[in-house]
């Protein structure tokens, strides 16, 4: 059964009441988009505009992503005297949202004292290109959540199409293990199990299990539809945590603007290995993607290495230093050439 | 392609260097063509700007700080600040640079004769002011302006570019040059304070008289409240605009200022223009 | 870098000749390096060394720039753990190329093209036995195409 | 205005007759699943029943890696760019429409671009009408219709036994005749049939606010808007990148060893780079500033500069904007 009434209700008083009892000057959630199966991001400030809030199946958005954003230290003293002060945060997360917040306290990029993190147990959420195809040539007109927690459509022709849950769920979330934020100031809904870590493992084993040739070729066969439009960067709350990308800089230019394979394989070669140890899985970065990309090819064995290297799992614990800014003498070392 | 790829620079060559500073982080190279079929072809009015081009480090648009009357060569006056600019000042006379332009609009040349004309510079942003005066005192133009006053401040003296030619025209009697600086760190004869203070003490009359303003954005904003109380109206005013540019010719899509494109429909404009556009610059 | 690469291209047409880019931290490896050289120990010649202070300052992107710029194989090397000039460059260095070298794996991208190593100021032998054996692997590799830029 | 109907079962023909002239490129599936234009020939029938394809057809015009300049030995060489024809088969009349908008910058200005008039001169559009709009379409709005022609050579539209052939230019005129004998004469029925679908079609689309929206715009530049849609704009270039008319582009320089090349990018107003100056100075600071510009680029500027809007309707960007921003509801509330 489907609580997303009741959580839907409970987030609007939570939030009109955090407004209004000033506890929050800004509350992040979700309110209803132009087209069906998505939400949009909403910014509320106004308590009588809690209404607005909306919980379903579709509040995929990776909310954290705004966090750094809004705490971001000024560049100089003239603009610190011009910033308005910090406001103070209440923000809607999932497990995942959860866990990017927490690797973005362990690196401290925003402050935990300014947030209200609003938890809230995840059932999964539609990836929406999966919810369209299964649609197949149809146009959904309109769509929400039965009582089971299935998605039904409207579609073109008048007719109502239920698509299960579990078949439309995005790969992110069929792989979460921990989909109950673990760190919260107040959690909605009943705790949901995590997955196994064996559904992300089994997707980078079947990479594995493939030549070097092959896994080359699957991934420029990703590389030559990337566009480069930066939206898996810019979706992501741990890029969004970083001050000046590696990839913007131009003294010097580390990658070429353009297609070039080479550049674009460069592209998301550092993105994946800037990643390691800060990638929480969301899936924010393979949603926003245009072209429809699985770019969390590459961060799905990073977040796998650190794990079993280090024993470290990004997004876990708020006072765990960073798996990189970190070391231990007996590290392993086997990769290291010996004559 | 029959007509030119707009995108391919003339070949030029550096065949000199002047460092115009103390600092030593402002040049002027002088540039001359390959080819003087390419000299011929490249006709500008002073305020017009062109792209310099290095190969491997890329193009950035300069004003060009020589008049057309001074033939056989363009000169642009960089100062040292980012990628494209570092890459340059590291060049010596012989190397080989491309040249793309002229572009953009001139100061409105017809709109300036018979009229009495206020050159007001500050810094580094002197350089097409430089063209301007040269254009105005060639002795075949000459007659056809009224009164020239040129006011040119920058922080110390020694911050002032082409200082040989200042104090040539400061001997001259068919113009008047004011040097100003912030700070007077070595004996200096000149005025002493912002040009704005110059300015005003020396109120030049609006009668019939066009102000010319290039400099720092703040001298700019300050010059602007002086001018208008001397009763200088909007369209009297004339500013030219610096913003970020690639193509240069109203394509790539980044220098506009609401639908103004600051590559093809300035870089000179008026206040009157400047003040109908959004404030995005 | 690039210049010598390339200035060397005309000539592969020919026999082609692994290039191999090394980095080297300033305080040993470089240091074992020069002892390879005034000891007179022979190492094939194949490789370019650019010093950096520490392998901690080493950015994956050096590596990735590198193979793009032509190397067909790269070689890092800092003083052995617990020997860091700086106490622990090498060790945080450790994880990165750990993980780094994972990565391109990953993505199909032949492990011996990137090679990681530690050799003290007192190793020239050392020294000159890896760049041996790192040679020797990218020459049966043959030519890095899967990064390269064309231009 | 030429119309001629093609029959289903010689469809092939035309294409393989198109072939023997160029490249052909013709609406299938892409390796993600996602329909997009595809070489000929393809294993699969070439489709005729889709939305809209991904990306919209503007990289052939405008590459997104364009060589501007060869460098050799210090000296810039112009590129030779491809000289065989192309036949873009399926585009939709949105795209197509796009293209007349982005001829105002690369042709209509001087000077002209010699990539963009080289590439557009080689192209031959066939465009294919809509039958079954997406809700995000709003071609309507904006001077455009799901059988609008303008941009392409041909519009098809599809009948139940074929496919209806408008010609809409000079050069479709001439495509029609030198394919004379694999068409036919259309009944009135056909032309019945076609226009009858576009009118349903057209039925189907809701419709946006965008009359008036320079003067609007102007109004409303001040508006508290763009604040709120700025904060949830991530800044990434989806909507630029996949809009058949946006074509704000950079250029930098690849070269190794005095060997290389110019190239221009595709470039996005809502990147903080995009207006950078060297001082640090930018004046679109915040996405505030950047998703206005973008929004009064299309509505606003281009009407005062070239009379129409940079905005065909196709929805892209309202498609796959990764945090639902719709350009329609900002129109609407500028009142």
């Amino acid at each position: 059964m489907t609580e997303s009434p009741q959580i839907e209700s409970r987030l609007r008083e939570t939030a009109s009441g955090l407004l209004r009892e000033k506890k929050v000057s800004l509350f992040l959630g979700y309110e209803k988009a132009t087209l069906p199966f998505r939400t949009a991001p909403l910014f509320l400030t106004a308590a009588d505009e809690a209404e607005r809030l909306v919980w379903n199946p579709f509040c995929s958005a990776n909310l954290a992503v705004y966090l750094p954003r809004l705490f971001k230290a000024p560049a100089d003293a003239r603009e610190a005297k011009a910033a308005p002060p910090p406001p103070t945060v209440g923000v809607v997360l999932k497990g995942c949202d959860a866990r990017s917040v927490v690797a973005l306290l362990q690196e401290r990029q925003v402050p935990r004292e300014k947030l209200l993190l609003v938890g809230v147990a995840c059932p999964g959420m539609v990836d929406r290109r999966k919810a369209e195809r299964a649609l197949g040539e149809h146009a959904c007109l309109g769509a929400g959540e039965d009582a089971r927690g299935n998605v039904r459509a409207v579609v073109d022709d008048g007719t109502e199409v239920t698509l299960r849950r579990e078949q439309i769920v995005a790969d992110a979330c069929l792989e979460c293990r921990a989909p109950t934020p673990a760190l919260h100031d107040l959690l909605l809904g009943t705790p949901v199990a995590g997955k196994q870590a064996d559904a992300a493992r089994r997707r980078v084993a079947e990479l594995e299990s493939k030549p070097l040739d092959a896994r080359w070729a699957r991934f420029q066969g990703l590389a030559a539809r990337c566009i480069r439009c930066n939206a898996c960067r810019q979706a992501c709350p741990m890029c969004a945590g970083c001050k000046t990308c590696l990839l913007d800089q131009t003294r010097p230019r580390w990658i070429g603007a353009g297609t070039d394979a080479s550049d674009v394989a460069l592209y998301h070669l550092l993105r994946a290995f800037h990643l390691a140890g800060r990638c929480t899985g969301c899936g924010a970065c393979a949603r926003a993607c245009p072209m429809g990309l699985d770019v969390r090819l590459l961060s799905r064995k990073m977040s796998q290495e650190v794990e079993d290297l280090y024993g470290f799992r990004p997004g876990e614990a708020a006072d765990a230093t960073p798996v990189l800014s970190a070391f231990s003498l007996d590290d392993s070392q086997d990769f290291v050439t010996e004559p | 392609m029959s007509v030119r790829n707009p995108y391919l620079p003339y070949p030029t060559r550096i065949e000199a260097v002047a460092i115009e500073n103390g600092a030593r982080d402002i040049k002027t190279f002088r540039l001359a063509f390959e080819d003087p079929a390419h000299a011929a072809e490249f006709r500008h009015l002073p305020g017009q700007f062109a792209e310099l081009s290095l190969p491997g480090v890329g193009e950035a648009p300069f004003g060009i700080a020589s008049s057309p009357t001074e033939a056989g060569y363009i000169l642009f006056s960089v100062k040292r600040t980012g990628l494209f600019t570092g890459e340059l000042h590291s060049l010596e006379p012989g190397a080989p640079i491309g040249v793309r332009g002229p572009m953009g609009k001139p100061f409105p040349w017809e709109r300036m004769e018979g009229r009495n004309l206020l050159i007001i510079g500050g810094g580094f942003a002197f350089t097409t002011l430089r063209a301007a005066v040269k254009y105005v005192l060639d002795p075949a133009n000459r007659p056809r302006f009224g009164s020239v006053l040129v006011i040119y401040g920058a922080r110390t003296p020694d911050e002032l570019m082409y200082k040989d030619e200042l104090a040539a025209w400061q001997a001259r009697d068919d113009l008047q040059v004011h040097l100003t600086v912030d700070v007077a760190d070595k004996p200096w004869a000149h005025h002493v304070g912002v040009v704005t203070k110059v300015l005003d003490g020396l109120k030049p009359s609006s009668e019939n008289t066009l102000a010319i303003a290039c400099g720092p954005p703040i001298m700019i904003r300050f010059t602007l409240l002086s001018l208008a109380n001397l009763g200088f109206s909007d369209d009297a005013v004339i500013l030219s605009l610096e913003m970020r540019m690639k193509c240069g010719i109203g394509k790539c899509g980044r220098c506009n200022i609401g639908s103004k494109y600051v590559c093809r429909d300035g870089p000179v404009f008026t206040r009157d223009e400047l003040k109908a556009l959004p404030a995005e610059y | 870098m690039s210049q010598t690469l390339s200035a060397e291209q005309g000539t592969a047409a020919k026999a082609w000749e692994p290039k191999v880019v090394a980095f080297l931290c300033n305080w040993c490896s470089y240091a074992g390096a020069d002892l390879a050289g005034v000891s007179r120990i022979q190492y094939p010649h194949n490789i370019r060394i650019i010093r950096v202070p520490c392998s901690g300052r080493i950015n994956p992107a050096f590596l990735l720039r590198a193979l793009q710029n032509g190397a067909d194989a790269v070689l890092v090397s800092g003083c052995h753990p617990g020997d860091c000039h700086y106490i622990s460059g090498n060790l945080a260095a450790r994880r990165k190329f750990a993980l780094f070298r994972e990565l391109l794996q990953h993505a199909g991208i032949e492990p011996e093209r990137v090679q990681f190593t530690w050799v003290s100021a007192s190793e020239g032998g050392r020294f000159a036995a890896i760049v041996e054996k790192v040679v020797e692997q990218a020459r049966k590799l043959g030519p890095n195409r899967k990064l390269v830029k064309s231009l | 205005m030429t119309e001629k109907k093609i029959p289903q079962a010689s469809l092939d023909k035309l294409l393989a007759r198109l072939q023997e002239r160029g490249t052909v490129y013709a609406p299938g599936r892409g390796a993600s699943g996602d329909v997009a234009l595809l070489e000929m020939p393809q294993g699969e029938p070439v489709l005729q029943d889709y939305g809209n394809f991904a990306l919209s057809p503007k990289a052939f015009f405008l590459p997104q890696t364009q060589t501007l300049l060869r460098f050799r030995d210090g000296k810039a060489e112009e590129p030779s760019p491809p000289d065989r024809p192309v036949f873009l088969v399926g585009v939709r009349p949105c795209d197509a429409a796009a293209l007349l908008a982005l001829d105002k910058v690369f042709l209509d200005g001087d000077p002209r671009d010699p990539y963009y008039e080289h590439f557009r001169a080689k192209a031959t559009i066939i465009a294919l009408a809509c039958t079954q709009p997406m809700a995000s379409c709003f071609c309507t709005s904006v001077g455009g219709g799901p059988g609008d022609g303008a941009g392409a050579d041909v519009l098809a539209v599809g009948l139940d036994t074929g496919l209806l052939l408008r010609a809409q230019t000079t050069r479709g005129e001439e495509l029609l005749a030198s394919l004379a004998d694999l068409l036919a004469e259309p009944t009135a029925q056909d032309s019945q049939e076609a226009d009858e679908r576009i009118r349903a079609a057209e039925g189907q689309l809701a419709p946006a606010r965008a009359d008036d929206s320079a003067r609007r715009l102007r109004e409303a530049y001040d508006a508290p808007l763009w604040a709120a849609a700025g904060q949830k704009c991530l800044g990434c270039g989806t909507c630029s990148f996949l809009c058949p008319t946006c074509h704000c582009f950079d250029i930098t320089d690849e070269v190794r060893n005095g060997a290389g090349r110019r190239v221009r990018t595709w470039d996005c107003c809502a990147y903080p780079l995009f207006t950078l100056h060297a001082s640090g100075h930018n004046p679109r600071p915040t996405p505030k500033e950047r998703w206005r510009q973008r929004l009064m680029h299309k509505f606003r500027y281009a009407v005062e500069n070239h009379g129409r809007f940079f905005c065909v309707g196709c929805g892209r960007c309202i498609r796959n904007c990764p945090v639902s921003l719709d350009l329609r509801t900002a129109l609407k509330e500028i009142s």
